[in-house]
């Protein structure tokens, strides 16, 4: 069996390589990948502390189905997003789209 | 009539509210229905001085029922001894100046409705019981205000309104935290200035001075008091005539009527302690508001800041602390604002007429206008003080006080009388006297100009010669007052 | 019949404000109400002195203020005092009226002048009428307002308009030290009614501070020493105005009011003392310059103060009689002196002596009536000046030191000089006038007379022929003391060498070596009116430049300087919001590691 | 069974409301039917309402919580779309051809508001909060042709991402600790435990963060201004009001109804944020020329308002919640005599001399914003009033003056909009005509503010119910 710490660690670190791809990536493709990274890292969570704790019941499995469906949804959304302001401003970079300022 | 103090107050608002329906093309028609309107109020408060009953210093006509249970605001009204005398004030110059507004030409009707909701506002404010109540109408009166300035005023009105709506913004809010504050520390719990009246004269000093600051920097920024006067010399320049009129006429004596219905009550302790500070700020009031009006050119801004040191001479009144300084500064309000309000109807006969407000292009007025000459001279020798009419009565009854608790600074206050009537001699000379320059040969005042400085010729007389008609309704309102002390 | 007082003010209060609502209308009809209503003051006046004699006593009128608790009425005082002054003052008030009738004939604004002089005459028998400190200072005050409007009656001229403007004021600074000492005694617990000034409450120190300041407002009214200046440029109203006003009337009120609070100076001898040594200073002084000066109406002015010090002199060396009976005296000649010099004036058109002469052979009755003025003035013997004038010299020698009677000797031998020199300038002489010059009309000179008689008669009410009239009608405090021949020879002496000294400059011009310096002061009128420019009037100017500068760019520059900051901050936190969106996600993340941070801080007490 | 579906009913009827639109819009049917189908479904909703009396019970084992508090904030976010329905209806926009799909938005998120306000679960908080946020990216990003549209929803979509993927893994650990997302098992073993152990501190702070952005305070404020700049203004108009009151139910459900919480530190921290977000909402709105950008700064200083009230104890609550019902009606109206004044120009000089061009249209504007300022007559000032009074009450003298300092800043700006409208010259002089729809939602969001100034007793006794 492995500890309940090493799960949590992994997840920890998962969600700390989503965090960083988010703050510091220019393409906004690559931001959505990050977005996913982050949710997954609360998944391996999610399942890890159910494992650990009251068997009994799966609410944490059954919470994390729910997170990778809600996850798909919101990347749909997310490049339709990508896709229209690509369709106009022919660049997917963020630094391009500030011309909603000051 | 049960409901009068409600009627008196929100009879301007139906006014607002029945001009809004006429058509803006009809301007005669508006400007009969307004006149009409403030015609009613000054009957009904003529009614209200009438069944008034002079022995009983109490409140009279008392209205109140209960507004916002959960947080115990009351709708209470309330006419006693030293409030009545500043409605009628209100009511006489609102309709002295609603007819006065002939000279508005642009935008006839929203004037008028915003004049309507002017009215109420200060009615409102000298009616009001109930702490919550009184700053509603203390900052109904704000908008408008902002507007008559920043729509019909002068060059510069922008500046001027924005000004006059910010300073004394600034300052009722901070009021607000003084009433939230007092309602908390009150034992009883209540925003009512009577229930308050008793209970917060219990409290230790500093507490009550903390609180009477809040209250006093509001009431300091309307009076105005010296460092929050710059205000207002602006604000009269750029508001129309009958603007100003109501302006020096009633919005000056709203914050003195604070400091008598809400320092004077709730702090006593604080009032006692800080009155030579008081005392002192009038001076200042007195003798820099004469220098600094000395010194200027345009007609409209000496009289502005002569009401700064007029309303030195309140100040002084309230410093005194006992019956005789209530008194005259009581009466120095209501003497400063018929004599101020007939100052700056006859400065908007001549700026009708020479359009330029700076002395020094009048010269000679007494041959070419002689009756303006004649009104002009006595209202001057009105504000200056001279004995016989309505101003040395108040002043010298507010030095009387003053001299029984603090005598140098009644002896300040007297000497800085000298630069007042040095002020208001020497703009008679520039104005009326010496050769008429070249341009002047403009027709002496209307009929219609006349009958609307008439009554207030009249009044300053009467209150001159007999003061025991405006003094016998306030006298026991006063004596209860200074047994609260 | 003695209730009938307080008409006398109010008659012509009422022909003031008839005159001024319907003046135009009326034109010359203005001048009859006027003169009407004073001649009915005057027998009203008769009548309440026949009251009078006949036991009349003040009476109440209404209750008017109550000031710290202590009710003020307003009430009317007769006793001898007021019948004597009403009595002056409507006489004298109605000749002069008659006499401006032609000297104002041709004037644009003549109803005008007659509804101000109404007013004049309502507030000075007003003033005189009041049984109380605080009505006399509302008519003390209306009085000088007066003088202030009829001064500047021709405002076209600027000088008169300036000098209307400086009367006031400087009358005013002197009513402010009356008005302080009002508020003295009332904040002792006074009632102010004449009756009971005498046994003043109060702590002795405190209510010797008010008798000055009351004495100060007197100087300010009567033109005395440090007050004095308004007195001279008051001269550019009309000569009717200076003669009611700054001859007769008004300025007589100072002494009035000393006279009537007499009982209260008599307390405090200090009071007393200083109002013996500004009358003997403004006597003496005014003397001197009035010796130098050639300007007709500007001599006679400064001849009033001259003569005003002498009698506050009198006075305050417990002179009563002495100075009331001078002040009804010199009201008279006084008066006269003025007229005539009106109807010189109206007739050569210049006032400059020493362009007149030779008027006693064209102006026969203007000449003769200004002589009779002029003896009054000097003190000889048959006419009313001498017996005054004795009357103070007695006083002065009883309970004066030697210092006043010296001042005594050298102002009546300055008197005497300077009325001759103007006389022989004036009358006798080579005509220095181009135009030739005719008498005055029947309506100017028909008062002269009348006033000349009264100067020539008044004197003896006081001689020893009538045993005393006046010292008993006056009821004087002091004892009645005879005519002290000694004394009256001494006066007659002095006043004869000073017209013989004038009589030797001005025929023989024979060149006295007298002090140059003095002289040369003397012109100049001891610098006292440059010291007040510069000491009062230009600071005050400064002052006031001053704080409107600092006024609008310090407090004004300060709050606008507030709306300014707030705006500054209002765009740097506005530069924040860049649009790039990383920006916003570093804000965010910084937030929350922030709130982190925060909290945990907070939790293991680390701040 | 029958019991659960009872319970969400509304939110089901609403769902096939949205449904329903979707097709007629496809089948061509013009804007103001599929307006009216709209406001249709939302009344049903509204009536299908569970009674008020059998609040207490819960359904589907503990997921949803039917207390009085969730009942009343579903009748609030109902009120709220009709407001929004009734501003899109009235609003010009340049091409309707896809309104159908913007009302099935517009409902779908509405269902999602009430679902999440009465869930008892983390877990269906999340999930509910989460179908919210990718309906709103949408909503925000709605016209395709428009780059600032798109912009916004973009931006959104970043900004919102980032922040319900903070919220999860707060979850996840408060799942981690305490082995139950049941709100009320969590509170009643927080009182146990303690409040102080750092990893709850740090599922705290992400769980708070999550709902903050959602309420736009300060430190997560910054995507507010640029998508609301960005987004067409009904969907402005609504996300300044529904989400945001959402934001402020979710976190007086996780935090402040938990009463271990606020004995803690926990309330001062709430009140430094309160004052940041006020002065930054005002000091950034004070220099604003664009007429939206102002309205958004200015919705971020109302929050701090509201959030001033929630950190003042059980008298704050009841204050907060007055100030947001009331903020509902202000704001909506403010947004929308704005764009129904100038719908296309959006900086301040298009609205010169609106006083003479339409009369009535500026005098509602004048009306709101000077509610929104809190002139005394107006229901803002007792809102405001009732604030700083349960400031002073729980002796927080600093938090009462900075929000009467604040109101002196915000005076400015809501006035200097009024001045342009009434003291500068128009450009044109044409004459600006306003939809019928258009003044009936100016008329009712008037009459609301006019009415709960003079006479807010009925307000009050609700609230006082729901907070007893």
């Amino acid at each position: 069996m492995i500890p309940l710490g090493h799960y949590v660690l992994l997840s920890a670190f998962l969600f700390c390589v989503g965090l960083f791809g988010v703050l510091t990536q220019r393409n906004a493709i690559r931001f959505l990948i990050s977005i996913e990274i982050m949710l997954n890292g609360a998944n391996i969570n999610l399942v890890a502390f159910n494992r650990y704790f009251g068997a009994s019941d799966a609410t944490g499995q059954v919470f994390a189905l729910f997170v990778i469906g809600v996850a798909a949804a919101a990347s749909v959304v997310g490049l339709v997003l990508v896709i229209a302001v690509y369709r106009l401003r022919k660049s997917v970079f963020i630094d391009d789209f500030n011309l909603l300022k000051w | 009539m049960p409901h009068i103090l409600s009627t008196i107050i929100f009879l301007p608002l139906l006014g607002a509210l029945v001009l809004a329906v006429i058509p803006a093309r009809r301007e005669a028609l508006i400007r009969f229905t307004a006149a009409a309107f403030n015609a009613a109020v000054l009957g009904c408060v003529g009614a209200l001085c009438v069944l008034f009953n002079h022995q009983n210093g109490g409140m009279q006509f008392a209205e109140d029922h209960s507004w916002i249970g959960q947080v115990g605001i009351r709708y209470s009204l309330g006419v006693d001894g030293v409030s009545l005398a500043l409605v009628f004030l209100t009511a006489l110059l609102g309709f002295l100046a609603c007819l006065a507004s002939d000279r508005i030409r642009t935008k006839v009707k929203g004037y008028f409705i915003v004049f309507q909701i002017l009215m109420t506002g200060m009615l409102g404010t000298f009616l009001a019981l109930d702490l919550v109540l009184f700053y509603m109408f203390w900052e109904t009166v704000l908008i408008p205000m902002f507007f008559l300035i920043g729509i019909w005023g002068g060059p510069r009105r922008e500046y001027a309104a924005w000004k006059f709506f910010f300073y004394t913004l600034a300052g009722s809010l901070i009021m607000l935290l003084g009433i939230v504050a007092v309602y908390f520390w009150a034992e009883p719990h209540s925003f009512s200035m009577i229930t308050l009246a008793r209970s917060t004269a219990s409290l230790s000093p500093v507490v009550q001075g903390a609180l009477f600051g809040a209250f006093f920097l509001a009431f300091a920024i309307k009076i105005p008091v010296f460092p929050f006067h710059t205000w207002l010399p602006d604000a009269h320049v750029e508001a129309p005539t009958p603007v100003s009129v109501i302006l020096a006429g009633v919005l000056l004596k709203m914050g003195t009527y604070g400091l008598l219905r809400i320092c004077v009550p709730l702090f006593p302790a604080a009032m006692t302690m800080l009155a030579l500070p008081l005392g002192i700020l009038g001076v200042i009031n007195l003798v820099y508001g004469a220098c600094v009006a000395f010194a200027q050119t345009d007609i409209k801004k000496m009289i502005a800041y002569s009401s700064v040191s007029h309303m030195g001479f309140v100040l002084l009144g309230v410093a005194a602390m006992n019956s005789t300084g209530f008194n005259g500064s009581l009466l120095e309000m209501f003497n400063h604002g018929i004599i101020t309000g007939a100052m700056f109807l006859l400065v908007g006969v001549v700026y009708e007429r020479a359009h330029t407000r700076e002395i020094g292009a009048f010269g000679g007025l007494a041959s070419v206008m002689p009756r303006y000459a004649f009104f002009l001279t006595f209202m001057a020798l009105a504000s200056l003080g001279l004995p016989g009419l309505s101003g040395f009565v108040g002043e010298f009854l507010s030095l009387a006080g003053v001299f029984v608790a603090f005598p140098s600074v009644a002896i300040a206050g007297a000497v800085g009388l000298i630069a007042l009537v040095v002020l208001f001699l020497v703009m008679i000379k520039k104005m009326l006297w010496g050769s008429p320059g070249k341009g002047v040969s403009w027709p002496d005042m209307g009929l219609k100009e006349v009958c609307i400085i008439l009554p207030l010729v009249v009044i300053t007389l009467a209150v001159g010669f007999y003061p025991d008609s405006v003094l016998q309704y306030q006298k026991h309102t006063i004596d209860i007052l200074v047994k609260l002390l | 019949m003695v209730k009938l007082a307080h008409w006398i003010s109010v008659l012509p209060f009422m022909a003031f404000w008839l005159n001024i609502m319907f003046g135009r209308k009326l034109g010359k009809l203005s001048a009859f109400i006027s003169v009407g209503t004073s001649v009915m003051a005057a027998l009203l006046a008769v009548l309440v002195c026949m009251g009078f004699m006949a036991g009349g006593s003040s009476y109440a009128l209404t209750g008017w203020l109550t000031v710290n608790g202590q009710p003020i009425t307003l009430g009317i005082i007769i006793d001898s005092l007021t019948v004597m002054m009403l009595l002056v003052v409507t006489i004298v008030g109605t000749l002069i009226q008659i006499y401006s009738i032609g000297y104002m004939s041709g004037d644009p604004r003549y109803s005008r002048f007659f509804a101000y002089i109404s007013l004049f005459m309502a507030s000075m028998l007003g003033l005189l009428l009041a049984d109380n400190l605080l009505l006399l200072y509302i008519f003390w005050e209306g009085v000088g307002l007066c003088s202030c409007l009829l001064v500047a009656f021709w405002y076209e001229k600027p000088a008169a308009a300036a000098a209307g403007v400086k009367a006031f004021v400087t009358t005013r600074v002197g009513d402010t030290g009356l008005l302080l000492g009002i508020l003295i005694l009332l904040s002792l617990g006074n009632t102010l009614h004449f009756a009971d000034m005498a046994s003043v409450k109060g702590p002795e120190s405190l209510v010797a501070l008010a008798a000055v300041l009351i004495f100060l407002g007197a100087m300010g009214k009567s033109a005395q020493f440090p007050l004095h200046t308004w007195l001279p440029d008051a001269m550019e109203g009309p000569t009717a105005v200076s003669a009611l006003i700054h001859a007769a009337t008004m300025v007589a009120a100072g002494v009035y009011l000393v006279a009537r609070l007499y009982g209260f100076f008599l307390a405090h001898p200090l009071a007393l003392q200083m109002v013996a040594c500004v009358g003997m200073i403004s006597a003496l002084m005014a003397a001197s310059i009035a010796c130098v000066t050639n300007d007709i109406k500007r001599i006679l002015a400064y001849s009033t103060i001259s003569q005003l010090g002498l009698m506050m002199l009198a006075l305050g060396t417990g002179g009563y009689t002495g100075g009331t009976f001078h002040l009804m005296t010199h009201a008279f000649f006084k008066a006269l002196l003025f007229l005539g010099a009106g109807s010189v004036i109206h007739a050569a058109h210049t006032q400059d002596i020493r362009a007149m002469g030779g008027l006693f052979t064209k102006m026969k009755m203007t000449s003769v009536t200004f002589i009779i003025g002029a003896l009054a003035l000097a003190g000889i013997m048959p006419f009313s000046g001498f017996w005054s004038k004795d009357e103070i010299f007695c006083a002065v020698w009883h309970h004066g030191n030697m210092w006043f009677f010296a001042a005594l000797i050298a102002t009546s031998f300055m008197t005497a000089f300077y009325m001759a020199r103007l006389v022989l300038l004036a009358f006798f002489g080579a005509s220095r006038l181009e135009k030739d010059v005719h008498e005055s009309p029947l309506v100017m000179t028909g008062p002269l007379v009348v006033l000349a008689a009264f100067s020539a008669g008044l004197g003896l009410l006081g001689s020893p022929w009538c045993h005393g009239a006046f010292q008993h009608f006056i009821q004087a405090k002091d004892e009645a003391i005879g005519l002290n021949v000694p004394m009256a020879i001494c006066s007659t002496m002095v006043s004869l060498s000073g017209i013989m000294g004038a009589y030797m400059i001005v025929v023989r011009n024979v060149k006295f070596p007298t002090w140059t310096w003095l002289k040369k002061m003397a012109v100049n009128k001891y610098y006292v009116d440059e010291l007040y420019e510069v000491v009062f009037v230009r600071p005050f100017q400064r002052i006031c430049v001053v704080s409107a500068v600092f006024d609008g760019a310090c407090i004004d520059r300060a709050v606008n300087d507030v709306g300014r900051v707030v705006g500054a901050c209002g765009q740097a936190v506005r530069r924040i919001q860049t649009g790039m969106i990383d920006r916003y996600l570093l804000v965010q993340a910084g937030g929350v590691l922030m709130l982190l941070v925060f909290i945990l801080g907070k939790v293991c007490r680390i701040f | 069974m029958t019991h659960d579906i009872l319970f969400i009913l509304p939110e089901v009827v609403l769902a096939a409301g949205a449904l329903f639109i979707l097709v007629c819009g496809v089948f061509g049917c013009r804007r103001w039917l599929l307006g009216f189908l709209a406001l249709a479904s939302l009344t049903l909703a509204f009536f299908v309402l569970p009674g008020g009396s059998n609040t207490a019970s819960s359904a589907f084992s503990g997921m949803l919580m039917g207390d009085a508090f969730g009942f009343a904030m579903r009748i609030f976010f109902l009120v709220a779309t009709v407001l929004a329905v009734l501003l899109s209806m009235g609003y010009r926009w340049q091409d309707d051809d896809d309104a159908g799909e913007y009302f099935f938005f517009l409902l779908v998120a509405t269902a999602c508001m009430m679902l999440a306000v009465s869930s008892g679960n983390l877990m269906m908080l999340y999930l509910s909060v989460e179908m919210l946020s990718i309906v709103s990216y949408v909503l925000a990003g709605f016209l395709k042709r428009d780059i600032y549209s798109t912009e916004a929803g973009l931006k959104y979509f970043l900004f919102g991402a980032l922040s319900t993927g903070l919220m999860l893994y707060g979850i996840t650990l408060v799942y981690g600790l305490f082995g139950t997302l049941n709100l009320a098992d969590i509170n009643a073993r927080l009182a146990l435990s303690g409040v102080y152990a750092p990893t709850l501190i740090l599922a705290a702070v992400l769980v708070f963060a999550g709902l903050a952005f959602k309420a736009s305070i300060v430190p997560f404020h910054m995507w507010v201004a640029d998508v609301y700049d960005g987004a067409p203004w009904p969907v402005a108009a609504f996300f300044s009001v529904a989400p945001k009151a959402l934001g402020f139910a979710l976190l007086v459900r996780v935090f402040f109804g938990s009463s271990a919480l606020m004995h803690s530190g926990w309330p001062g921290i709430t009140a430094v944020l309160a004052i940041l977000t006020m002065t930054i909402g005002n000091l950034s709105a004070f220099h604003q020329d664009n007429v939206k950008r102002l309205l958004a700064f200015s919705s971020v200083g109302q929050a701090g308002y509201i959030l001033a009230g929630l950190a003042t104890g059980l008298l704050g609550l009841q204050a907060a919640f007055f100030y947001m019902i009331i903020y509902v009606f202000m704001n909506m109206g403010a947004f929308a005599s704005a764009a129904l004044l100038s719908p296309n120009r959006m900086d301040l000089a298009a609205y010169k001399g609106m006083g003479q061009r339409a009369p009535w249209g500026a005098m509602f504007f004048t009306m709101f914003l000077l509610s929104l300022a809190g002139l005394p007559p107006l229901a803002g000032f007792l809102a405001k009033f009732l604030v700083i009074r349960a400031a002073v009450e729980g002796h927080y003298f600093w938090l009462a003056a900075a929000v009467v300092l604040n109101s002196v800043i915000a005076f400015f700006y809501y006035l200097k909009v009024i001045k342009i409208m009434y003291m500068d010259k128009p450009a044109s002089v044409k004459e600006v005509a306003i939809s019928r729809d258009g003044y009936l939602l100016l008329a009712i969001s008037c009459a609301a503010v006019i009415g709960f100034g003079l006479w807010p007793k009925p307000l009050l006794d609700i609230l006082a119910v729901i907070f007893a």
